[in-house]
């Protein structure tokens, strides 16, 4: 009784402070400039070509990154799941993107990807590639947006893989599976819930992707995601009712996007791949 | 069937010697326990066995040909986990058609042969359950069927009945009897409670520290150790330093400042020899006989109900404790005459470093 | 072996990836726009005031928000150890921030707390405040970096007091402890290291602030953190190598504020206060 | 020194009861043990009295006074947990500290009386030690060791030996026993364990669903058990449903289609009435009397070496399953006459749904 009474107070404070600006901005984005009540943003919005374009910019971004980074994150994590040599190096290596900030890592991208980076330099001087462009356009932003979001999700799925009992892998080879065949009805049926949750935050993450789509992109053409859409109605043009409705229609896409995760995870649940209970016992 | 699995394997974890040089061979259908305490290296020799860890020197031989290289799935073995290790999203069915779907049965006798696991295991009608929904004893018997579903030519077990109940590990204890003699199988057992192995074994190989310290059928275990360590480990729970004084064949006299004890040798042991004599609570009777040899007087000096027996620890004119086990009552404080009959009193050697 | 033939490959890969971005800003930063090896960068970022006083403003803004952060995700999560009512939708809500991205966080910010905002307009209409600027300043970008790093923090240290085994409270109660000295004898020395991982990362993200201090905050003034500077000779400048030797100097003032977070662990654990091995068993 | 704990609690989680009214009272320097399978409530009884979580009803009096409304800091209790629960960064010696630096007493009298619990426990020289650097047994006396310092006015154990090896528990066991009495301690004691329950206890509580199904001193329990499940965990292993013939004072007569059996009632029965017998596999004996009430005979099916006897399953004649306990080896598939001594069978009343 007496926690609860202390906790009230700083749990309502919380989520006051978490949830209102969000119903703010719906709100918000409901009242146009020019006044009244109306959906007048968003029908705005829907019928320029130059804006609607951005949902489908920011999904061929958003999607193909995240298979990209939770399947090769489920890869590393799992041949690493009973601990390897160097382990804390390489995780170290790998957390080193999220300490340094997005800045940095834009600019590594540049120095290390861009024309005259090493990367290509050395490829070049081995003849091995054409000078290919690789920074300031959409393979740029994808780059950046690995680079963040592979550590997260490695730890996260490392986390997940490495709690599930080492007993029920023995006890399946010993009956009889090969490593495939261990992966396919024993670890991934139980993996499976950690790479939906996985794959939910990094598409989450990508979906509003904004420092790297400027930094390393190309924030006036290919890579004119819907976070930079709504930035410039927010911070260039001043209007604040526009610029929540763009972030609305950005939180819908999300929505969508973890909708398609969470049908897709039920779906294997219910032709029996799937999932009952983590491996924790 | 098979007909024998010969092994001899030495196991290191970087400059730890787990197991060292440990050799046997189980012969078909035959029930062989490896009994040691906690860390003994009984766990890690079942895993080089499964093929779940690579040895470090030593070879398997199935019917003579070496399996060692074979990865776990192609050993064609069985086993049993401490903590059951059941698939938590199969049902109790799809957990004992594991390793059948894994070989392509059909479809029809998959579902014959899982009916039949379940029905030998008790477990008829659970086919639709998960394990989350049974009790620990459903769980265990569970993993016993599917284990057992594939035909293994080793049924490896390891330490099965150590997480149940006291009264449901005596009733698996009498079901792993059954399905062994039922079945023809062969199996080897590892444990740390003497009990399971001597009234599961043909033969019980007795480890500490990695090294086969005595191995034999239960009864040579249990009447004849040959160490104080393994002593201990049956249920000896008195032991006395003492000095060889005389021997005869396989009796010695040994005496010490307290008392003087008539006892078997399992050892041979000479007069001089440092030697400790060891006695169960159980074999230590009450006496009317005057002082002497194998003939202690003591007070009691607590006692304990065990249902059909009473615990009493006794301390002896002279210094010692004694633990005996006897059929009535007495009360704390009175006196005792007791006799330790020489047949049951096993005199061996001291060594200081044994345990 | 297999494992380790298919596993080398990848790992050297991203480590490559990873690492070599970094190493080349190191050397780059050697190599000032000028010509020649030398230290140039760094002896002029050091005598403008401008560009050093920068570290100054990122510190003043990074250490109190993680002492603030950590504090109070500490108490959240220790009050919240044992389950509480509606705890899967609060985490939700605190996890809201990172899901919808800067932009939209700071969007929220202004609209909220902004001169504008449903807060000063609620404190004006109740007389319980003065007018106050709580955005485009200090405090702006102090709410915001809460907001972002608050819910990390708290996840983590909520999974880390959470994996205590909760008889060791009970334990502790039956002794003689009451509440607070069950905290202060028990639980905070096996808390504390994660504590301590806990606020070096927020103070790594703290001290990298970027879009944060660009959007909610001041940056030609009081919060033009380093790693603005370092964006103005990268992006703006397009002096490479003077960005890359002001990232070096971030690195090397995250390095030393992780440092203090160590030093001040292990002397917890020296006298006894502090730390033999986490709660799981 | 208390002289009475009188408590009656009630406990729900939601719509699931689980302890359904257990009222009780400890008499100073008592030892009483709650015994019960898993989830039958007697771990939550525990922490119902330490006041870890709080009752649905009921209250505790402590020598008459009310303590239910107490924090469980202010109760003065000790408490063993299964696990140890040993704070992993403090020394053995801070942990036995522990209580004693919280009632704020002098350095001097904390450090001798650490010595003291310490010496207790037979762990001195451990002091400087890491729980982590200690073996199970090692650690759970430091557990009681850091309970017992406070000079608690009841100690409370929670299944305290349930994770230690078979010796090592049989070793704890006198160590608490010899606690218990040297210290005149309070002790309540739950545990699964029909051997710990008998061994230690002035009086032994049976629990089943969270109700009370018998209490009494471990003699009784164990002879005279008043249902099938107090007597299945007493060690009665051989069940046979039946229907009373006749009865003459405490003893009647019970007949089925396979076997007629004369036994002790504890509960009265008359004739007509559903019952089963219950006998241990150690009362039946071998017999060389013709077959009539109590002799019955039938062929050896399996059996079991456990040292000192032989455990013998022997299917009778006419269908039911004997399980026996003889002292020399019989072989599988000869047959047996066997006597059930009337002293010894205890015919029960059948309840259909009494387990």
């Amino acid at each position: 009784m007496r926690v609860v009474a202390l906790l009230v107070p700083s749990v309502a404070y919380l989520l006051a402070m978490f949830v209102f600006p969000f119903a703010y901005g719906v709100l918000l984005s409901l009242r146009p400039k020019g006044g009244g009540v109306s959906l007048a943003n968003y029908v705005a919005f829907f019928l320029d070509p130059w804006q609607a374009r951005t949902i489908w910019v920011t999904a061929s971004i958003a999607v193909p990154n995240t298979l990209l980074t939770v399947l090769l994150a489920l890869i590393v994590a799992y041949a690493m799941r009973r601990g390897i040599w160097l382990e804390r190096t390489i995780t170290t290596a790998l957390v080193l993107p999220i300490a340094l900030g997005t800045v940095l890592v834009a600019e590594g991208i540049n120095g290390f990807y861009g024309p005259k980076g090493w990367l290509t330099q050395v490829l070049l001087a081995l003849g091995l590639a054409e000078p290919t462009r690789l920074t300031h356009n959409y393979t740029g932003v994808m780059l950046a947006l690995f680079l963040q979001h592979f550590p997260f999700c490695f730890l996260m799925l490392l986390g997940y893989i490495s709690g599930i009992d080492p007993a029920l892998e023995a006890s399946a080879r010993v009956l009889g599976a090969g490593p495939w065949a261990v992966f396919r009805r024993v670890m991934w049926p139980l993996i499976a819930p950690g790479v939906a949750i996985a794959g939910a935050l990094v598409f989450v993450m990508n979906f509003g992707v904004f420092p790297s789509a400027v930094l390393v992109g190309q924030p006036a053409g290919a890579t004119r995601t819907i976070a930079i859409a709504a930035y410039q109605e927010a911070f260039e043009h001043y209007d604040m009712p526009m610029a929540s409705a763009i972030a609305v229609v950005m939180g819908v896409c999300q929505l969508a996007g973890l909708a398609v995760i969470l049908f897709l995870r039920r779906r294997m649940a219910g032709t029996g791949v799937a999932t009952m209970g983590a491996g924790k016992r | 069937m098979i007909t024998s699995l010969a092994f001899r394997l030495t196991k290191r974890f970087g400059a730890k010697v787990v197991l060292d040089d440990l050799t046997l061979e189980v012969r078909g259908r035959e029930f062989v326990t490896v009994l040691g305490p906690s860390g003994c290296g009984k766990s890690t020799a079942l895993n080089l066995l499964a093929g779940l860890i690579p040895p470090t020197r030593g070879e398997i031989r199935l019917d003579g040909v070496r399996i060692d290289g074979l990865p776990p799935e192609r050993r064609g073995f069985g086993m049993v986990f401490q903590n059951y290790a059941l698939f938590p999203h199969l049902t109790v069915g799809a957990n004992v058609a594991f390793g059948l779907v894994l070989r392509s049965r059909g479809k029809a006798e998959i579902a014959e042969r899982v009916r039949r696991m379940l029905e030998l295991v008790r477990l008829t009608g659970f086919a639709d359950r998960y394990p989350g929904q049974l009790s620990g004893g459903q769980q265990q018997r569970v993993a016993i069927a599917r284990a057992l579903a594939v035909e293994p030519r080793v049924l490896l077990l390891d330490e099965p009945l150590s997480n149940l109940d006291t009264k449901l590990r005596l009733e698996m204890r009498g079901e792993i009897k059954r399905l062994h003699a039922d079945l023809g199988l062969t199996s080897i057992y590892v444990t740390h409670d003497q009990a399971e192995a001597l009234s599961l074994s043909d033969r019980v190989v007795v480890l500490c520290d990695g090294r086969v310290i005595q191995a034999g059928t239960p009864a040579e275990i249990h009447d004849r150790p040959q160490t104080v360590f393994v002593a201990d480990f049956m249920g000896y729970r008195n032991f006395f330093p003492l000095t060889v004084a005389s021997e005869e064949g396989d009796t010695v006299l040994a005496r010490g400042e307290a008392l003087a004890l008539r006892g078997r040798t399992v050892v041979p042991l000479r007069p001089g020899d440092a030697a400790v004599a060891a006695v169960r609570p159980e074999d230590v009777e009450t006496t009317t006989e005057p002082p002497g040899p194998n003939v202690v007087r003591g007070t009691v000096r607590l006692t304990e109900y065990l249902g059909r027996e009473h615990g009493v620890e006794v301390a002896l004119e002279g210094g010692p404790t004694l633990t005996v086990s006897l059929a009535h009552p007495v009360a704390v404080g009175s006196a005792l005459a007791l006799r330790l009959p020489p047949e049951r009193v096993v005199i061996l050697p001291a060594e200081g470093d044994a345990r």
